[in-house]
This record gives C-alpha cells, structure tokens and sequence, in this order.
C-alpha cells in the first residue's frame, strides 16, 4: 500500500519532469522557427517608414530625395547621395577595406547618423530590435552578404603621444610623402590638384574633405581619423593605407590632420 | 643757518636747470625733418642748371613747410621732408625728395590739395613715425594708404564715368563687385540693404578701435582689416555669417571701393562730379544687388554651414509653379522673421515696389505654364493626430521631430511664425503632394510615397496647429 | 654777506658758494625767461599759400581790369601782356578802389596812378606788383609773395 | 637840499642829479641789506617778503624737519600757473580744434612739447607733494592747538587741486579727455543710485541736476568742453588762490611752522645776531615785538629763545631760493624725458577699453567698481570730512611738531601700516578671486550693494581698528595716527591697484601685457 503510493509519486515526478523538458523543447522549437520572416516583416516596416525615402524601394539609394546638397564654409557645394545598398560597398567600416562591415558597424551609423550628409540619428526613434531587423533587411539587398562573412574589426589603441607637436610634424611629412595634398590641399582645404576629377564607384562627382570646415562624416576623434586610415573609405578616393603605412606613422598622420582640423597645436588665446 | 647746504643744493641744481634747459633747446633747434630739408638744399646746390639757381639754392630757408587747406581746414606738413615732391628737378633724386610720379600735381598743386587729401597720414605731424601714421603708439587712425588702395581717394571727388577711363578703374570695378556679389543683401548702403550686417556708409572712414583687430595679421589698420576680412571672413570675425568668397584680386577691389564710402564731405570747389552714374533698375542687376549673397543662382537649394539653414531654390521650376506672384511679394516684402530674410519693403530694407516687381519678374521668367491642378484643402474634415503619426514617420527626418528643422536639418522650419502666417494650407498641401523637383522635397503624393489626398490634409492641418500652439 | 663775521676764511668760503649759486640761479632764470618768450613766436601762420590760379589767359581779353576781393588783388591785361597789382593800401592797409585816373585809398586819402605810384596821401610807398606765371595747363598764377619792378607783365604767347 | 634860498632851476638839477638815488631809495625802501636792522627792514618792508617772519627758527629751516613739502607744492603751483598761461596761447577750447591745437604744440611750437610736459607733470607732481605736505603736517602733529582750521583749509585746497588736475586732464579732448569727462560725470550722476533705490528720483534728482550742470547738457559736447575750460582756467584757479592766501596768512599768524623749540647750536652755522650793547640793534634780546616777531600763541620769538631764531634775510630765503630752482629742474629734467599721454581724437562711439579715469583717480574707480555712489560721492566725503574732523577730535597738545609725538607714536604708525596693508590687499584679493554680491546673487538689490561694499567694509575697519588703538593706548592723538596711516596706506594701494592690475573691462591682470589685444 505505502509502497504503491511511493511508486506513483515517483511516476507522477518523472512525468512532470518528462513534460516540462517537452514543452521547453516545443517552445524553443517554435521559437526559432518563427523568427526570420517575422524580423524581416519587421525590418521592412521600418524601412519602409524611415528609409525608404531616400534610399529607395530597392535599396538602390535612388530615393524620392535624391541628391543632398551642401554648402561649405569654403564656399564649395558639395553633392551627397543616399547610400546604395545593392552593391555592399560600404565605407564607414571597422573593418580591412574590401571587407563587408560588422553589424556593428552598421548599428553604429543608423544610432549616430553620418555628420555633415543629413543621415539623421535614430537613436531614439527606433528599438534594438527594429534597428537589428532593419540591418537584417538591409542585407537582403547585396549578395554580398550571403557570399563573405564580414572580417574582424581591426584593433585601435591610441598611442599617448598622438598630436604632440613633434608628431605633427611627422605627420606633416607622411602628408607629403604619400602625396594627401594631391586631393585635400597643401592646407587641408579640399582643393588640391586632383581634386576637380575624382569620381566615386558609382560614377559620381565627389570632393575631397575639407579639413576647415567642420566635423568628419564618421564623427572626429582620433580613433575614427585612424579608422578611417586604415580601413579606407571603400568606394571613395580614399584608400587603406594599412600596407602602405606603419601603425606609428598613420598616427602621426592623425595628429597632423588633427592639427588641420585646428583641434590641437592651437594658441589658447 | 645750514645756509652751505642750501647754497649747494642752490647751486647744483641750478647747474641741473641749465643744462637741461640747454639739452631741450638743442632738441628743439634739430628736428627730424630738417636733416631732410639740409638734405634737399644739397640736392638743389648740386643739380642746379646755372649760377643764378645755384645761388638762389644756397639761400633757401630752412622751415616748416606747411600747406594749410581753408575750405577743408586741413593742415599738411609733409613737404617738411618731401620738400622736392613738386620740384622738377628732383626727377630723379631719391625718396623722401623724389618728384611726384605721373603728372598728378599738373592737375592737383599741393598748394592746393595737399597730400594727406589722398595718401592719408598725419598732415600735422613732422616726424616720420607720426606722420606716416604706422604702428599702433602713434594714435593715428588713417596710417599712409598702401600703394594699391590709393585710388579709393579718386573717388572723393571724381565719379565713376570719369575714373573709368582715367586710372579709377580699381574703384569703377570695385563698385561693380560691390552690386554683384550682393552686399546689399545684408548691408545697408544710404538706407537701402538688408540689415543683417552693419550699414557701410562711413565704414571706410572709421577709427581703427572700431574693427576688431585681433586676428589681423601684420600692421593693425583699416586696409588690411578689410582686406583680410573679405578673403576669410571668419578668420577675422570667428563665427562671422558673412557669405563672401573672393579672389586676391576681388578682394582687393573691394577693399578699395570700401575705403571710398567715408564720412566727411568735400566741398564744392574740391568735387569734380561731371555726370552721375546711372543706377540699374531691371530686374536681373537688383537680383545681384540684393539677393544673389545668399540664394546664388536660385536654381539648386542646399544646406548652408554658414548660416546653419537650408537656403531655399527660389528659382526652381516646381517652386514657381505653385507660388504665384502675390505670393512672391509677400514674401519679399514681410521677409521671413527669425531667418536671414529680412522684410525688403520700402519702409524696412528700402526697396521701392517697381523694383520688388522687376525682381520677381526676374525670378519667375522660366516659370512653367501650366498651372498646378489645385488640392482644395476646405473639402476635407482634418484628423490632427494622424496628421502628427504621419509627421513623425514622414517630416520629421527633415523637418525635425518639432518641425523646427534648423542646424543640420534639410528641410525649412515650419513652425516659423512667418511660415504660418503667410503659407496658406493650399500652398503646403500642393507642396506635400507634389513636392519640389530639384530639391529634397520629395512628392508624397499618390505619384510618390502614395500618401492619399486625406493623409495630406490631416499633415497640413497638424502643421498649421503649430501657430496655434505658439499661440497659447 | 655778513661783514662783521670774525671768521674771515669761512666768510669768504661761503660767499664764494654763495655768488656761484645766485649766479645759476640768475643765469637760468635768464635762460627760462628766453625760453618764454621764444614759445611766444609761431612757426608756423595758417594762411593759405600765396600762390594762386586767376584762370586761363582767354578769360582776360586786352583792356580788362578784374578786381578778385579775396585775394586783395588788381589784375590787368594789355597788349604787352598781364600784371597784378596789389589793391592792399602801403599806408595802413585798407583796400583801394580803382578809379579813372588810378587808385584812391579811401580811409586817409592816399592816391596812386595806374602804375601805382604814390601821387598823394599819406601813402610812404608805391603799390607793389606781383609776379605772374602761367601752369602747364595753360592757366596764370600770381604769386603774392614775390614782389616785380613796376613795369614788367608777363607776355602771354 | 635844506636851503631855502636855493633857485628852482638848481633844485630840479638836483633832483635829477640825485635821481638814480632817490628813485632806488623809493625803489627799496630800506636800502641794501647789510646790517641786521636793514635785513629786518627788508623783510617787513617788501609786499612779498612780509609774509614771513623777520626771524626764522632754526628747526623750521632744518632740511630734515619738514622736507620743503609745502614749499615745493607751492613752488609746483607757480610753475603750473606760469606754463598754463603760455599754453593758453595756443590752446582753443572747441571740440573740433582743441585736440589739433595740441597737435601743433607737439609738432611746431617751439618748445610746445616740453611747455605741455612740465604743466601736466608739475600740475600731477603737486597731488604728490601736496599729500606729502599734509602727511608731514599731521605726523608732526602740526594741526593742534590755534592751527586747526588752517588745517580744513588745507583740505579745501587738496580738493581744488584735485578739481583743476581734474578739468586739466579734459581739455586735449581726445579719446582719454572724453571718456574720463564722461566717467566724472556720471560719478557726480551717482546720487541717483540711493534715489533710485528710495524710488525718489522724478522728484529730488540731484545727482542728474549736478551732472547737468557739469556737463551743459547729458553728454559731453562743446557745452561740457566750455564749462570744463571755465573751471580749469578761471573759476578753481580763484578759489584756489583765495584760499591759499588765507593759508600762509594763517600760517603766520598762528605762529610759523611747528617745531621743536629745543636746539643745540653750532656757531659756525647761523650768521651773527648783533650784540645787545649795540644800540640800534633793533633786537634787544630779552623782548621782542609782536609787530615784527610772530605774534601768537607759543611762537619762537616771544621773550625767549632768540638764541635759536635767525634772521630770514637771507637764511630763509636763500632756502626758498634754493627749493624754488630744485623744483624747476626737477619738473623740467622729467618733463625732458617723459612725454604727456596724448591719444586718438576723442570718439563718442568707439569707449576707450578700459575707460580709465586719471591716475590720481584710480583709487575712486577701483571703489566705484563696487558702488558708484559709496565709490565717487560717499567714501571720499566720508575720508574728507574725517580728515577735517582729525583736529577737532584729537586736541592733545604736547610735543606739538615733534614727528610721530613720541616712540609710542611711530609703532602704533608702523603697525597700522602693516595691518592696513594686509588688510586692503586682502580685501582685493577676496574681491578679485570671488566677486561680491552680484556675482553671488544676480539679482540682489543695488541698495543692499551701496550698504555692503568692500569700500565700505575698509572704511569701517579703519574706524574700527583706530577706536581700538584709542583704547589701548588711551590717547586720541594715537587714534589719529592709526586712521591717517591707513587712509594713506588704502590710496596709494587702490590707486596701484587701478593703475597697474585693472586691465579690459576691469578685469584683473597681472601685467599689462597680458591685456588681451584689440
């Protein structure tokens, strides 16, 4: 008698234990097979709602919109389009050049937009999840994505002599010797020799950066103007210098544009 | 009693007295300029045709040459050095008894015009330093004019017609500049001219302390201020909205024809006004007057870092169309509060009516023919909050989640108390549903973004509740 | 000083001090009182310049006799050329008028020819004539501050 | 020439033939000083000398004693007064021409330059001396006792000084004239800030009704020029003359200077004073007259002491004499190298930054920084009235014109010096590193500012501190010189402190060549 009450507890246990498992297991099971779709209905609605307009139905940047223009304090226009998805080229990137961006990478745009191109911050406006389900959907538009993984970001620590004068004047050089001026200027303004006929990969007109006249696209601090030495800016005139340049000396190229950009060697008056 | 003392204390100090008193004569009876003087006598002696003149070199005196100018009061004492400007015979001595270059003094005798009337400088001084007006410690605001600004002084007494063809022409093109590059657009000028910068009516006869010299580099003064500050304003001025972007050369010009607006007026027997300049009244040289600093060509509309807005295509096409002539006006003439663009009636920035109209005809001359066809905003019953779903979703990435637009922003501030007051709801709704060819404004209408007639009313009639909102 | 002082050596010692140092004193005060009074003197008169165009020689045909009362000034044209004669009294420098016959001063009465010669009054002096030349653009100057002999024109060809 | 019967012809020859004599006989009525009797003569005899006593007391004429700093402020106002008149030669009093005319000085008058110099150094050298003359005068305690009120005529005339410096320094009208006219006149405008405050003002307006009256109107202008030219030439000059009169008069009559009457004598010094027994001597040496001595009052020559007077012809005069010729070489060899301050031509617009006042008037502007009032009208009436007051409070009178009266004196001096100056500097530096009231609290009422100031607060503390040093040491006179010590000790401080550390607007500067350019 006791000992049958026994046993059928223990089965009443086991079977309890049996079922959460299952149940956990159908949940789970459920769970991940659901998502995807879901993630890109989502991601589509957003886009659709926020990006649409200047990015285009397809991701081909062809947006109602159209060309932003934008007049510098030099008294330069220059001509900014939305940013083509189709071909995967993208240049604000952790990453080696060539290489596809990180999510990250990606994130990081869509909550801090790009200075200076009206590419907006939606920090506020959007949830992780709907800003991840965008980046999901943005991928859909290139191969590329399915193709490559993106790589690992490259590694960036700020040595603590950056924009002593002595590497300004380092960097002074290197701005010589890998001939920057050819396209930014003898003073960083822009304006040098080659810069009338540069083209992006879509055929574009575009300009050079003035380093006079305000923040860098990718936003100013060291670590970007490093970034973007090194990685390049993909699509653009501007190349990774990454095998052409030593780490220390890409820093010292930092201080010197850092100087340009008159955020250091400045007389306090 | 202690009477050796005061005697010697007498005594030294009276032998102190002399000699002091003997120093300040002998400083007295050497002043600068009469080694010059000595100097020219020499000259005079040595380069003299025959004995006569030779003799009547020896017993020139050697004193202050002074020019005194009645009509202007004005006193010159420069010849105290440059005793020979006038001389012939000093054709090619050197400076400071050289001749006057060209055949200037033919037609404007020193006796007459003195030379501070168009070099500047301190006619009363008569040490170099003080009369040349250099540096800062001689107090001195209209230091010697630099070679290149010199015909700025022309233009006192002479006009343009004149100086055109007889070496003004640094002045005749100067002012040309002047009415192209759109001065007036922020500059007021005899009344007329916006009033974003500061009237220029005496600007080129202002005291040094007036211009903030701090940046200038090299010799603080009025030229080189103004030079430098046309070739970069915001290095001059930090944060200067000054929308100015000239060549070495321009700049030049202008400086001259800057340092050509003064105060003082010449008197009648000085001016030499033969005939009056005509002033260009059609519509195409007002537009560079007064509105091209900013708006350019009028085609393409873009963000200005300089004055933090998106400055608007006034000349594009899709503009033109939905914006009639009526509408122009009342722009032009009540301006746009809290923006650059000031309210250019007669009674505000000076513009007379003709010359709005010629201005607005020159705008709308490749306006579309045909008309838009037309929204009817009355004909809708208006849902505010769905118009605010739509605004967040659809405006507010341009215009700002307030429709403040602003710093970094494409599209104009809609909340703008001009905006609401003159942009009735069928002109926005037509620009929503249409949009702005040509500028960033895309179409939300069915065509577009496919935004139904209603959507568009319910944005119009939530954007028109931000007046309501300042209202309260 | 002192006669009655018994010690002569330093009597005489002090005067000795004493005449050096009233004698600075007198000769600087000297020097100062020169100083004033040559602070006095201007260097410099604010008078316009004495040299002045009259306008072109076509304006003065044979037989005019212009009067330029700012200039205290007679200026005549004949055949052999053109003079200027001062219209400033040698007397006490009132302005003379022209007349028929010459000139009259009339505050005391003294009368010129037309030469300006003295004919009566108290006039110690003839009037003086003044120099007259001609700028490159043609037009004639007089200039006040040299005086000419009486008699000589400036022939205008 | 007695003879009666002497023909009229002969007498008029005499007469000429005896005319040089006669004529210098009227000429120097006592003829030429050699004896004691006609040195006397000379004295009482002539307009100018009988100012001064016919005897002198050794002590006055001791260098040491008063330094000749009354003399030389006098002799500084001759000078003053001579190269102003030569000035007035050249100088025209209209806006357009005043600042030219003294351009031409500078550039083509013979000596212009130097004329300019010696008048604006000797006219600021007097508030040196004059200071110095009335320090000198109440260290030695020489206000006590009969020589009271000449003492608040001496205080009359420091401010007339002050006033002419004052109008003197506006006639160039150029930039540093203008702007210092105008912070004078809105100084006189400072009542307003106490009738503001009571909410007074559209009915009893005096500080606006005074700078009216300054000014000819609400701004400089030719009007202000006029009246200013008016003060500086005439009506303060008059005044000042006026008053002056009555000071030496006093002085004399109250008895010459102050000194100590105890004197060991060196023969070798003081010229002979005839013996007694020589009759016609006019100075029996056991009495004197009142009529030739100094009359009043504890005077040197009054039945005692003849010993220790001398004759001031020429002993005294021959100091003066010395004193006059040191003074112009003096002025004359600084007027040589330094030339007056002379800038651009006065500009209503454009404020000269800083507007600073004249440097005597720093020490003002440093307090007006607080609270114009308490700053331009309220401290300096206080500091003026209480100077006035001093003889009156403090009536102790032994060791009259001994410096310091006594040991006790000089540390109580030497102390309140030390204390006073750590004291000032540190209320500055408080000021400087804090701010006061506004900065604390924006919008605190000014009222509350004109109460509660830092002047405010040194002036209490002076008074503070020489009530205790009264109580202490249980003498007035030591009182006195604790409040005298620190009043000079705060203007010569303030004064530096406006001149040399008061840069851009009234910012603190180390030096002026961190001024920021402009």
């Amino acid at each position: 008698m006791r000992c049958l009450r026994r046993r059928s507890i223990t089965v009443f246990l086991f079977s309890v234990v049996f079922l959460t498992a299952v149940v956990m297991l159908i949940i789970r099971d459920t769970e991940s097979s659901y998502a995807v779709e879901d993630i890109l209905k989502l991601g589509k609605k957003v886009y659709e709602q926020r990006c649409l307009i200047c990015h285009g139905k397809d991701g081909d940047g062809k947006g109602l919109v159209g060309v932003l223009r934008r007049t510098e304090l030099s008294g330069r226009t220059i001509e900014t389009l939305p940013r083509d998805f189709t071909i995967g080229v993208f240049r604000f990137r952790s990453t080696p050049t060539g290489c596809l961006p990180t999510d990250e990478d990606l994130l990081k745009i869509i909550d801090h937009g790009i200075k200076r191109s009206f590419m907006p911050s939606h920090k506020k406006e959007l949830t992780l999840e709907e800003k991840k389900a965008v980046i999901s959907y943005i991928k859909t538009f290139s191969e590329r994505w399915e193709e490559e993984e993106p790589c690992d970001p490259i590694p960036v620590k700020k040595p603590p002599w950056v924009g002593s004068p002595s590497s300004i004047e380092k960097g002074k050089r290197v701005y010589k010797d890998m001939k920057c001026w050819e396209c930014h200027g003898y003073e960083g303004r822009g304006d040098g020799p080659k810069a009338e006929k540069l083209k992006d990969d879509w055929g574009k007109r575009i300009w050079p950066f003035d380093f006079t006249t305000g923040e860098l696209k990718r936003g100013t601090s060291p670590e970007n103007i490093y970034i973007t030495f090194t990685t390049g800016l993909d699509g653009t005139g501007m190349p990774s210098y990454e095998d052409s340049l030593s780490e220390e000396d890409r820093w010292h190229l930092v201080s010197y544009t850092l100087k340009l950009m008159g955020m250091v060697g400045k007389k306090k008056e | 009693m202690y009477s050796r003392f005061y005697l010697s204390v007498l005594l030294i100090s009276g032998l102190v007295l002399i000699t002091f008193l003997v120093f300040a004569t002998y400083r007295e009876l050497n002043p600068e300029w009469k080694k010059y003087q000595l100097e020219y006598r020499d000259l005079l002696i040595k380069n003299a045709p025959n004995e006569a003149a030779r003799k009547k070199a020896r017993s020139i005196k050697i004193e202050h040459q002074q020019i005194y100018i009645k009509p202007l009061k004005k006193v010159d004492r420069c010849m105290n050095c440059h005793r020979g400007v006038d001389d012939p015979l000093m054709k090619d001595a050197k400076v400071p008894h050289k001749l006057h270059s060209g055949d200037y003094l033919k037609k404007h005798p020193v006796s007459k015009f003195g030379c501070t009337l168009c070099h500047y400088g301190q006619g009363r001084a008569t040490n170099k330093k003080d009369a040349h007006g250099k540096g800062r410690d001689t107090h001195w605001d209209y230091p010697l004019i630099p070679f290149k600004y010199i015909q700025s002084s022309c233009a006192k007494c002479h006009d343009y017609l004149f100086l055109k063809d007889n070496g003004g022409e640094m002045v005749v093109e100067g002012e040309r500049l002047f009415r192209e590059k759109g001065c007036r657009g922020c500059h007021k000028l005899n009344g007329v001219g916006g009033d974003l910068g500061k009237p220029l009516d005496i600007i080129g006869s202002q005291p040094i302390a007036y211009f903030p010299m701090k940046y200038v580099v090299g010799e603080r003064n009025t030229y080189n201020w103004l030079k430098q500050h046309f070739l970069d304003p915001r290095k001059i001025v930090p944060g200067s909205e000054m929308r100015v972007f000239l060549s070495e050369k321009e700049a030049d010009l202008l400086t001259t024809y800057t340092l050509t607006l003064r105060a003082e007026e010449m008197p009648r027997q000085f001016r030499a006004i033969r005939y009056t300049t005509p002033v260009p009244k059609d519509g195409e040289s007002l537009y560079k007057m007064y509105c091209v600093a900013c708006h350019g060509n009028g085609k393409i509309s873009a963000y200005d870092e300089i004055l933090k807005r998106t400055i608007p295509a006034i000349m594009n096409p899709a503009f033109l169309k939905i914006a009639d002539d009526k509408n122009l006006e009342r722009i032009i003439k009540e301006g746009r509060k809290g923006t650059p663009m000031t309210s250019w009636k007669r009674t505000a920035a000076g513009l007379r009516d003709e010359e709005i109209r010629n201005i607005i005809k020159f705008i709308t001359k490749d306006r579309p023919d045909e008309r838009p066809e037309p929204f009817d905003y009355k004909r809708f019953v208006t849902d505010t909050k769905h118009g605010k779903e739509l605004f967040n979703v659809r405006c507010a990435l341009c215009h700002g989640k307030d429709g403040k637009g602003g710093k970094d922003h494409l599209g104009l501030n809609l909340r703008n108390p001009a905006v609401q007051k003159f942009v009735d709801p069928e002109f926005l709704a037509m620009t929503i549903r249409d949009g702005r060819k040509g500028t960033p404004m895309p179409a939300f209408g069915k065509t577009g973004v496919g935004l139904s007639d209603q959507d568009i009313a319910d944005l119009v009639a939530y954007i028109r509740s931000f007046s309501d909102k300042g209202k309260k | 000083m002192s006669d009655k002082n018994p010690e002569k050596g330093e009597v005489s010692r002090r005067d000795f001090l004493g005449l050096a140092a009233i004698g600075t004193a007198v000769l600087s005060a000297l020097g100062v009182l020169a100083g004033v009074l040559r602070i006095f003197k201007p260097d410099v008169h604010f008078e316009e310049s004495k040299k002045f165009k009259i306008g072109k020689p076509e304006q003065f045909p044979v037989g005019t006799v212009k009067k330029f009362d700012d200039k205290k000034l007679f200026v005549f044209s004949d055949e052999d050329g053109f003079y200027a004669i001062t219209a400033v009294c040698q007397h006490l420098g009132c302005i003379v008028y022209k007349t028929d016959w010459g000139f009259q001063c009339p505050c005391h009465g003294s009368k010129y020819d037309q030469m300006g010669n003295v004919i009566g009054g108290p006039a110690p002096r003839g009037l003086p004539w003044f120099k007259i030349e001609q700028l490159v653009d043609g037009s004639l100057v007089v200039d006040a501050s040299k005086e000419v002999p009486k008699g000589t024109k400036y022939i205008y060809v | 020439m007695g003879e009666v019967n002497q023909s009229g012809i002969a007498k008029f020859l005499n007469n000429i033939r005896s005319l040089k004599k006669s004529f210098l006989g009227s000429f120097l009525r006592s003829g030429k000083p050699t004896s004691d009797k006609s040195r006397a003569a000379v004295m009482f005899n002539n307009f100018f000398l009988h100012i001064q006593g016919v005897k002198t007391h050794i002590n006055t004429l001791r260098p040491t004693y008063t330094f000749g700093f009354g003399l030389i402020s006098l002799y500084l106002l001759i000078i003053v007064v001579i190269s102003g008149v030569l000035l007035m030669v050249y100088y025209n009093p209209s806006v357009t021409e005043a600042y030219n005319k003294i351009k031409d000085l500078k550039y083509v008058v013979f000596g212009g330059n130097l004329l300019r110099n010696i008048h604006k150094w000797s006219g600021e050298g007097m508030i040196i001396f004059v200071l110095l003359h009335m320090a000198r005068v109440f260290y030695t305690g020489s206000y006590k006792k009969g020589r009271e009120f000449n003492w608040v005529i001496g205080i009359v005339l420091l401010i007339l000084m002050f006033g002419m410096n004052l109008s003197g320094y506006m006639l160039p009208w150029d930039q540093l004239a203008y702007w210092a006219l105008l912070i004078v006149a809105n100084i006189i405008n400072s009542p307003k800030e106490i009738t503001d405050s009571l909410g007074i003002t559209q009915y009893f307006d005096i500080g606006g009704f005074f700078k009216e009256l300054f000014l000819g109107g609400t701004n400089p202008t030719q009007e202000s020029l006029t009246r200013v030219y008016l003060l500086h030439i005439w009506l303060l000059p008059m005044f000042l003359f006026l008053f002056l009169g009555i000071h030496f008069w006093r002085i004399r009559k109250d008895g010459g200077l102050t000194r100590p009457d105890t004197f060991e004598r060196k023969d070798s010094d003081v010229y002979y004073v005839n013996p007694p027994e020589k009759t016609g001597g006019i100075f029996p040496t056991y009495k004197t007259y009142g009529l030739m001595e100094l009359a009043r009052g504890r005077t040197p020559a009054v039945d005692k002491d003849v010993e220790n007077t001398v004759l001031s012809w020429p002993n005294l005069l021959i100091a003066e004499l010395a004193i006059f010729v040191l003074t112009l070489a003096g002025v004359i060899a600084y007027a040589y190298f330094v030339d007056a301050p002379f800038k651009e031509p006065a500009n209503p617009l454009i404020p000269e930054n800083p507007a600073k006042a004249p440097w005597y008037f720093l020490g003002l502007q440093e307090l007006l920084s607080y609270s114009a009032f308490m700053g331009g009208v309220g401290l300096p009436g206080l500091a003026l009235l209480g100077l006035a007051l001093i003889p009156y409070l403090d009536r102790e009178e032994d060791r009259v014109g001994i410096w310091f009266t006594n040991r006790q004196g000089v540390t109580v001096a030497l102390q309140s010096f030390i204390i006073g100056t750590i004291v000032v500097i540190g209320i500055l530096a408080f000021v400087v590193n804090f701010g006061w009231f506004r900065n604390w609290w924006p919008n605190v009422p000014q009222i509350l500012i004109t109460l509660i100031n830092p002047g405010n607060i040194w002036v209490g503390f002076m008074i503070v501190y020489s009530l205790f040093v009264i109580k202490k040491t249980g003498s007035t006179r030591m009182g006195a010189i604790a409040l005298f010590t620190m009043f000079l000790v705060s203007y010569v401080i303030f004064t530096a402190m406006g001149t040399y550390f008061r840069g851009p607007n009234w910012d603190f500067f180390w030096s002026k060549s961190q001024w920021p350019i402009h």
